[in-house]
């Protein structure tokens, strides 16, 4: 773990969380204080390069279903106290690795350990009892308790879920009380504190996945694996939890993230790992991605750099009706033309 | 007063007496075969022939233990002494105590022809087949609406008894009873799902709560029917006292021969019809997301009404032909109950084709293990191997296993 | 019988071999043959039950209690059950059944025999002592409460399937001489009043005895309108609380015993099942009621420890398998499968059947022993094995059921059926 | 008042939706009885438009695509579409009118085959299917290239693609769309929006929620900004997007930065 | 009217009966595994049946005192909870239900074999194990007692003192635990296993420390059923006393600590009542005679229970002290 959690840094980035404040201070901000960071700078954007302190170890790991490969990658590490984002195409694996690496789906071949100690044989929990924390794409909201019972669930060490010790309340009432306290700190950050006395089930999908990012953060764990926690979360919030996720990392969290929206992936990540089709094709500091080519035929598309301006998709409109047209003619029957015109 | 007009039975009140028939069923009875009485001492008592009807008795002095014995010499050919040709039995006083030497002629333990194993394979086969048939209603509407019914059992049942009205009281031939009866059945189906689930459903009520309400109304059929139609079990009209043909290694009724066609050619038609026809994929969908299905243009309340109809039908049709071989009673259907559950499940819960294969491989093992264990657990053998099936595949024969994450 | 056409369970060259099949008191009934609807299909079964010659007279007066009856099976065991429960509290001068059971055994032998309640009342007013002679037998009660010797019915069915009256034999099993001999205490004296006594009833309305409740509940019926016809026990009018027992499988029976016991019964009538009986006679002779069945057949009850508070007016299985063997035997069987229903009943009496077979000289591999659940869907493996075995006979001791077996006995080649 | 609060207001509502192609007037609605999340919201689509709708989370936009969709019980108000009046009607009757939804959560058939999922979306006419297919196919190749696979193993995102392909598949002429880009990748991110503008060009009114709230603001021709049951802003895409109140409460300035 | 009233009061005794209280300990322990930790178990059957028979079989093939008895019967539903455990948990809920029944059914049918009459009695079951019990009870046995309108033996009035205790102390323990982070683990896996597996939680000890536990509950209901018949036989066990024990949890409300136990007293009744109510409506002429036979009612009071049941779950499908929003959520 890294040892200097940086004082400094963390105040910074703490203020930086509020909404409204500059977005650029992320990128510009000094480096000494992110440890990660500055560790990764001189590290080369190769496929499978060594780290300098890394967390996480995956060798040669295959997953097959049937005949599709899904996840086939031949070595990767992760940067202890960095966030690393992982992007890649629908399909290309991200979700199977996170199951893999956190024991929930069993891999064909391949070793993968954290701080050096081998994690193949272990169980979900027992990945998550080394501090290995995962949240779910499709969220697993606990329906039928509130949203405060599902952040102290993920609370870790409870002496109270002993099943002996749960009859003595005198034994975890104390750790109760923190938990709640610590559980409620969280919530408000996530805009979920008015909903704490809420069924989970009856959330929305967006709230949904906050719930689930801070339930994983309620652990308080050393690395932290969060599959897609942005997508649905509204672009004012997702920013402020940006801001919490620096400021986890300040504290030594390892945060991997799996995420669609570069915009988010630029601002935070420390390094980024791409997959397609099972492998990693790519890795490197996130301003290393939009420069490679790979990596832009495969997943951001020709208009990496920036989403579409309206010009370039009226552009694009017009060019698709082009041939949208001259498809119709020739292929669609006339019936079926015949019956949309006369829709309109 | 009764008793005054009792005949003295032969146990009572004329002496000891010790007396036996000799004969067998191939035979017939055995006559002129010497039988000695004697006590253990060796003093004889009396040595008597059989008559013309095999019979023969001897009078004794007293109570005690006597020794008979039998002359082998003069049986006729292809009978002889299962044992010894003499045995010792203890005479009660009064008692005319009947002495059974045992002869052999060759027709015991000889099968009548059949391997046991093939023939308990071929009756698995049918009784499965009849599982199967009374339980794709239970799993399609398991699949459609999440509902365990518990109450599916009295759909079977419905149906045998209304083709027993309508054969028996109502005089008309079984084959155009099962088909009324399939249409009852159908319409207990529809019945169902109109009055009860459909409204419980617009209420949203949960699932296990609608358990419960199934379990309910289980009691209340069953007993209804037990009011309305009798403690008894009854038969149908036709098709009665056939006797089973020889087919080689197994023997089977002409009635089970048909029932089997009639199932194999059904399940096949409901397979298909799932498989391939809009209603079967429209049935899928709605078991999968019933919002979703609704979203898409389906009429939900139209495809679960159908899995209704066709679920009681197909019960119905099922509980005719189990009423054809093992007769029509008030809870035929609950007794198989578990059966249907065990067959449904072990195929992989929601398949259609699940449930046939399930209930053929639950019918053929409650069968075929009674070859180990004794008859009277023949339904652990069942049970434990659907324990053991599942404990292997936990998503059943053939369910998927759903991905995580 | 070898005159079938077609393709049967022929074992070889030497024609088709016949079987016997027996019933017992659970099956030999009249709604056995209401399951079988062609001609001959259980001509020559035999079978043996609890039985005497009910008298015309008293048919009638059952029929005139319930129009409906077709069997009369335990109606008579009921009825003396009753009358006996009502000469005990009068003789005891008490309803109270800790009181008067002590009595029962000693109202069925010594003294004066009488048949009808108001007869025997008038022998205790006139300070005799009563033998009551019942409508099911001389009763004669052994030490443990029940008849030390009874008659059995040797019945058979005719080519309609129904039985055939004319074909039924009687015996009898036991020995009087086993009656106990303890009288009991001296009668209270003539005319004694009291509380009036109530009757309970469990009997089986529901559940796969079903078929008996009727004539039971007949039985009971009449004996308690002819009681209270004669005026009573103890100058009181006798109640009666009625009660269903249900089958082993539910609960029925301890519910209705509670119901019962909250309506302060005296005495409990029923169950016609052992095995419905062993569940509850704890909790009834706990509460000091007595209990007295008509149809209990298992031996288990001869030495139960109950109080004695437990009588019953139907003979123990030791000596209906008595009767059943001699049966088997007179007719020259060599080997024999017993089908018997796993329960109490079932089991006991095919078990005494079988030693008494084995004590009348067959050999243990002649005998083949298959018990059954009663809530299997089919009997199809239980049959196969008989037909594996290919007795000379086949024994089928069980209830309602039995029409199923026999059914796969007939189809099979092995059954009644020729 | 900014001008897109001031067009939040009923009594504009009222002015502008005379006559449109779906409307719903100060509508009600909710899960659990005596809550209520949708608290008298109003909206329209007119003919041939694309509108957006964004909010926070849990700002009741599902639920308000529910209710026009018949999904949910409406407690007040009413939905007409073409003026005919469907509150509450069910779903399956709106399918057939031309209305085709495609759910946040929970938008796939997970047992049925991603072909099958397609056959779903012609449910109601079903001889189009092959020629549907082929244009949703060319759409997400993954569709074509995986037909035969079970729709329940598939990745978040090509479940996205599965649920979209199945509601282009209706030929619908109303389209309800609830988070279409979520879990897709950047590429079809780009995809899905350009699409929907020319399924949008070839006359099909949609109704889009996007948390991608910018990109959609960016190509719909109106925007409802929903918040705690309500309307709070309406206006234009392009002048939401710009509004500096909707910017910091909703929009956020991260993409902006880039 | 007054027969009427008898006939409430004969019902109203079944509240209090050990049946009742069979149902409610058998319920308890369900609402441990389905309620709180979402374990289908359809067997609780079982482990009813091994706690009655570890009593008789302790005492009257044994001859071991009576409290060893109680301590067999609770070992042998904790070997049963872990033997039935170990294979099954890993299922879904659905296909656990399917297992334990069959494993309840199969277990009944293994003890009611004829091979096993000489451990177990077979069907003719084993019975005079309870005497010792029976002696502890700080009033005459012997006597009858009138409480409130009923009446009650000496014997069984004990039964059901310490019955009703037994259910007291498993309610306190079940809420005690509940309202633990024990119980918050157990509750969260009911709604997803994954999750909780996700933050470091051994789903599957907790599941099977609910399954002993509610196991322990259902042979506890097992030994009071056995106490107060007198008696153990198989066939007392049948599977539908289990459906039964689902029904009065719901009826009570699932997951609420006295949701079994109201549940359980309140199907008792309706159980009685149908049957007492029918017959004094009989007996007053309300119902004529022609029409309903007294015989008939026997049938009859299924007809009616199963249609209450039915009545009472329509109307209020979270039971009496569910909570309605939590049960709309898992409508499908
Ligand atoms: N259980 C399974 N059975 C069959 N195929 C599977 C299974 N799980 C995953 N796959 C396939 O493996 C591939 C990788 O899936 P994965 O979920 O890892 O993708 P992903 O990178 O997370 O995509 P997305 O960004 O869309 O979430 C996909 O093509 C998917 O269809
Ligand atoms: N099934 C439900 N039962 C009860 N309440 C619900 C249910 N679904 C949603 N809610 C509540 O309704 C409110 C609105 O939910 P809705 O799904 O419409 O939000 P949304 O605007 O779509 O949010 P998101 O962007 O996160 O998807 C939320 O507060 C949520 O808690
Ligand atoms: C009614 C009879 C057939 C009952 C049987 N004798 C028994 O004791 O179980
Ligand atoms: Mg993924
Ligand atoms: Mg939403």
């Amino acid at each position: 773990m890294p040892a200097d959690p940086a004082p400094h840094g963390a105040h910074a980035a703490r203020s930086d969380g509020a909404p409204g404040t500059g977005p650029a201070a992320g990128a510009t901000r000094a480096a000494p204080q992110r440890l990660a960071q500055a560790a990764l700078r001189d590290v080369p954007w190769e496929v499978g390069v060594a780290k300098p302190d890394p967390a996480i170890v995956v060798d040669h790991v295959t997953r097959t279903f049937g005949g599709l490969t899904a996840v086939s990658v031949d070595h990767l590490e992760v940067q202890r106290g960095g966030i690393t984002g992982l992007i890649g195409p629908n399909g290309a694996g991200k979700t199977t690795l996170f199951n893999l690496l956190t024991g929930f789906d069993q891999p064909n071949t391949g070793t993968w350990s954290f701080n050096g100690r081998d994690l193949g044989k272990l169980s979900p929990h027992q990945v998550a009892r080394l501090g290995v924390v995962r949240t779910f794409q499709l969220t697993k909201a606990l329906s039928r308790l509130t949203v405060l019972q599902n952040m102290l669930l993920g609370a870790q060490g409870q002496s109270g879920e002993s099943f002996l010790r749960a009859l003595v309340p005198g034994t975890w009432k104390a750790q109760e009380k923190a938990n709640t306290e610590r559980a409620m700190d969280l919530l408000r950050r996530f805009k979920l504190d008015a909903k704490k006395d809420d069924f989970a089930g009856s959330l929305s999908g967006g709230q949904r996945k906050l719930l689930e990012m801070a339930r994983a953060l309620m652990s308080e764990p050393q690395v932290v694996m969060l599959d897609e926690p942005m997508a649905g979360v509204n672009p004012a919030l997702t920013q402020s939890l940006l801001g919490h996720v620096k400021d986890l990392r300040e504290e030594g969290m390892t945060v991997i993230f799996v995420e669609h929206d570069m915009d988010v992936v630029r601002d935070i990540s420390d390094w980024v790992v791409v997959m397609a089709a099972g492998k990693v094709i790519a890795e490197g500091a996130p301003d290393s991605i939009s420069q490679n080519k790979a990596v832009v035929d495969a997943y951001l598309g020709a208009h990496h750099d920036a989403p579409l301006t309206e010009e370039e998709e009226d552009r694009f409109l017009a060019e698709d009706q082009a041939a949208e047209r001259a498809r119709r003619e020739d292929v669609i029957s006339s019936e079926q033309g015949r019956k949309r015109r006369a829709r309109r | 007063m009764a008793f005054a007009t009792l005949v003295p039975g032969v146990a009572s009140a004329v002496g000891e007496q010790v007396r036996g028939t000799l004969q067998t069923s191939l035979s017939g009875p055995i006559e002129g075969i010497s039988v000695e009485v004697a006590t253990p001492d060796g003093d004889v008592v009396d040595t008597v022939q059989t008559d013309e009807d095999g019979r023969w008795e001897v009078d004794l002095p007293g109570a005690g233990q006597y020794v008979v014995t039998v002359d082998p010499d003069d049986l006729p050919e292809g009978v002889e002494l299962n044992g010894e040709p003499s045995r010792t039995v203890t005479v009660d006083a009064g008692r005319a105590q009947p002495v059974n030497i045992g002869l052999n002629d060759g027709s015991r333990n000889d099968g009548g022809g059949t391997i046991r194993a093939v023939q308990l394979f071929v009756d698995g086969l049918r009784f499965g087949l009849l599982i199967a048939m009374a339980a794709v209603g239970l799993s399609l509407i398991y699949g459609t609406t999440g509902l365990t019914n518990f109450a599916h059992g009295e759909l079977v049942t419905i149906g045998a008894i209304a083709a027993w009205y309508i054969n028996v009281q109502g005089g008309v031939p079984l084959i155009p009873a099962a088909l009324l009866a399939m249409v009852v059945g159908g319409v207990v189906g529809a019945l169902n799902e109109l009055a009860i689930w459909r409204p419980l459903r617009r209420r949203g009520t949960g699932l296990i709560a609608a358990l419960v309400v199934s379990i309910g109304l289980s009691l209340a059929l069953r007993y209804s029917y037990q009011i309305f139609y009798g403690g008894f079990s009854n038969p149908y009209a036709d098709y009665q006292g056939q006797r089973a043909k020889s087919y080689g290694p197994f023997t089977l009724q002409d009635r089970d021969v048909a029932s089997i066609v009639i199932a194999v050619v059904v399940l096949v038609l409901v397979a298909l019809m799932l498989q391939r026809t809009k209603i079967g994929k429209a049935m899928r969908a709605v078991s999968d997301n019933r919002d979703l299905a609704a979203s898409s243009g389906i009429d939900v309340n139209r495809v679960v009404l159908f899995v209704w109809v066709l679920g009681g039908a197909l019960a119905a049709l099922g509980g005719v032909l189990l009423g054809l071989s093992d007769q029509v009673q008030w809870d035929m259907g609950f007794r198989l109950l578990l059966l249907m559950f065990a067959g449904v499940t072990l195929g992989g819960l929601g398949t259609a084709y699940g449930a046939l294969l399930g209930s053929l491989i639950v019918g053929v093992f409650v069968q075929m293990s009674t070859l180990v264990i004794p008859n009277d657990m023949k339904y652990v053998g069942g049970l434990l191997l659907l324990i053991v099936i599942l404990v292997v595949r936990p998503q059943g024969i053939l369910g998927s296993r759903a991905r995580i994450g | 019988g070898s005159d079938e056409g077609g393709g049967t369970t022929d074992d070889g060259a030497s024609g088709e071999k016949q079987v016997n099949v027996y019933g017992t008191d659970g099956n030999m009934g009249n709604a056995l043959g209401e399951d079988f609807s062609d001609e001959g299909a259980l001509a020559g079964m035999r079978g043996t039950t609890p039985l005497t010659e009910l008298s015309g007279d008293f048919t009638d007066r059952l029929l005139a209690v319930d129009p409906d009856l077709q069997d009369y099976n335990y109606a008579g065991e009921t009825y003396d059950a009753v009358i006996l429960t009502a000469l005990a509290a009068q003789a005891a001068g008490s309803s109270d059944a800790t009181v008067f059971a002590p009595y029962l055994n000693g109202l069925t032998f010594g003294g004066e025999a009488c048949d009808s309640f108001s007869a025997c009342v008038e022998i205790i007013n006139a300070g005799g002592n009563v033998d009551y002679d019942g409508v099911s037998g001389p009763l004669s009660f052994a030490e443990a409460g029940e008849p030390a010797q009874a008659s059995f019915g040797i019945l058979q069915f005719g080519e309609d399937n129904a039985l055939d009256d004319a074909a039924t034999d009687f015996v009898i099993a036991g020995d009087e001489a086993n009656a106990a001999t303890d009288e009991g205490p001296a009668y209270a004296p003539a005319g004694a009043t009291g509380d009036p006594l109530v009757i309970g009833t469990l009997l089986p309305l529901t559940g796969n005895l079903a078929f008996l409740g009727p004539p039971e509940v007949a039985g009971a019926q009449l004996a308690i309108n002819e009681v209270n016809e004669a005026g009573g026990v103890l100058g009181q009018p006798v109640q009666l609380v009625e009660g269903d027992s249900g089958d082993a499988s539910t609960d029925t029976a301890t519910q209705t015993v509670d119901r019962l016991l909250q309506s302060n019964v005296d005495a409990i009538v029923g169950a016609a099942s052992s095995g419905v009986s062993l569940t509850v006679i704890d909790t009834i002779t706990g509460a000091g009621v007595l209990q007295i069945s008509p149809a209990n057949t298992s031996d288990q009850f001869t030495e139960y420890d109950d109080n004695g508070l437990y009588f019953r007016t139907a003979p123990p299985d030791t000596l209906q398998a008595r009767a059943l063997a001699d049966l088997i035997a007179e007719d020259g069987n060599n080997t024999v499968g017993i089908l018997a229903i796993n329960d109490p009943y079932g089991t006991g009496l095919a078990e005494n059947t079988r030693d008494n077979l084995i004590a009348g000289g067959l050999s243990e591999d002649s005998i083949e022993y298959v018990t059954y659940d009663p809530q299997a869907a089919n009997f199809d493996s239980e049959v196969q094995q008989m037909v594996d075995f290919n007795p000379d006979a086949v024994v089928v001791i069980g209830f309602e059921e039995s029409s199923r077996i026999i059914q796969g006995l007939n189809a099979q080649g092995i059954g009644p059926q020729r | 008042m900014s001008p897109a609060e001031k067009a939040a207001t009923r009594e504009e509502h009222q002015r502008l939706a005379e006559g449109a192609l779906v409307r719903a007037d100060n509508l009600v609605a909710g899960y659990v009885p005596g809550v209520n999340i949708l608290n008298g919201c109003d909206f329209y689509l007119s003919d041939g438009e694309l509108v957006g709708i964004i909010g926070p989370n849990g700002a009741g936009k599902s639920t308000l695509l529910k209710a026009l969709f018949g999904l949910i019980p409406v407690r007040s108000g009413a939905v007409t579409l073409r003026g005919e009046d469907i509150t509450s009607a069910p779903a399956h009757r709106l399918v057939s009118l031309g209305v085709g939804y495609v759910p946040q959560n929970n938008n796939v058939f997970p047992s049925l085959t991603i072909e099958e999922n397609m056959q779903m979306g012609v449910y109601l006419r079903p001889k189009t299917f092959k020629e549907r297919f082929d244009y949703v196919a060319e759409l997400f190749p993954l569709l074509g290239d995986r037909r035969k696979g079970k729709a329940g193993a598939l990745s978040g995102g090509e479940r996205q693609m599965v649920a979209m392909g199945r509601a282009l598949m209706m030929d619908p002429s109303v389209l309800l769309l609830d988070e279409p880009s979520a879990g897709l990748s950047p590429v079809l991110q780009d995809e899905v929006f350009i699409r929907c503008r020319r399924i949008n060009a070839t006359g099909v009114s949609i109704i889009m929620v996007e948390q991608n709230a910018r990109r959609c603001l960016q190509i719909c021709h109106r925007g409802y900004v929903l918040d705690q049951g309500r309307n709070a802003y309406t206006d234009t895409g392009k002048s939401l997007m710009n509004d500096p109140k909707v910017i910091e409460l909703y929009l956020g300035t991260l993409a902006k930065a880039q | 009217m007054a027969d009427l009233l008898n006939a409430f009061a004969i019902a109203g005794k079944a509240f209090f009966g050990f049946q009742a209280i069979f149902f409610a300990l058998l319920a308890i322990g369900i609402n441990v595994h389905f309620g709180y930790t979402g374990l289908l178990n359809f067997g609780q059957i079982a482990f009813a049946m091994l706690g009655g028979f570890g009593i008789a079989i302790s005492v009257s093939q044994w001859g071991l005192p009576f409290w060893v008895g109680v301590l067999v019967g609770v070992l042998a539903a904790v070997v049963l909870a872990l033997l039935l455990g170990l294979p099954t948990l890993r299922l879904r809920a659905d296909y656990l239900a399917i297992v334990t029944i069959a494993t309840a059914e199969g277990l009944r049918l293994v003890f009611r074999s004829v091979s096993a009459t000489p451990v177990t009695g077979g069907t003719r079951g084993l019975s005079a194990f309870n005497r010792d019990f029976i002696a502890l009870a700080p009033w005459d046995t012997g006597r009858r007692y009138n409480l409130i309108g009923t009446t009650w033996s000496g014997g069984e009035l004990w039964v059901v003192t310490v019955g009703w205790i037994l259910v007291a102390l498993c309610s306190l323990l079940v809420w005690a635990l509940m309202r633990s982070p024990w119980g918050r683990v157990v509750k969260a896996i009911r709604e997803d296993e994954d999750a909780v597996r996700s933050l470091g939680k051994n789903v599957y000890a907790y599941k099977m420390q609910a399954l002993v536990l509610g196991g322990i509950f259902g042979a506890f209901g097992g030994m009071v059923y056995a106490v107060g018949t007198g008696s153990a036989i198989p066939d007392q066990y049948q599977n539908a006393n289990t459906f039964l024990a689902y029904a009065a949890l719901i009826l009570g409300g699932a997951a609420r600590v006295l949701g079994p136990v109201i549940g359980s007293m309140l199907l008792l009744f309706i159980l009685q009542f149908a049957d007492t109510g029918l017959r004094s409506l009989i007996a007053n002429g309300v119902i004529p005679a022609e029409l309903l036979s007294s015989t008939d009612v026997a049938q009859l009071r299924y007809v009616l229970v199963g249609i209450g049941l039915m009545l009472l779950l329509v109307f209020r499908p979270q039971g009496i002290f569910g909570d309605r929003r939590e049960v709309m959520l898992d409508a499908r």
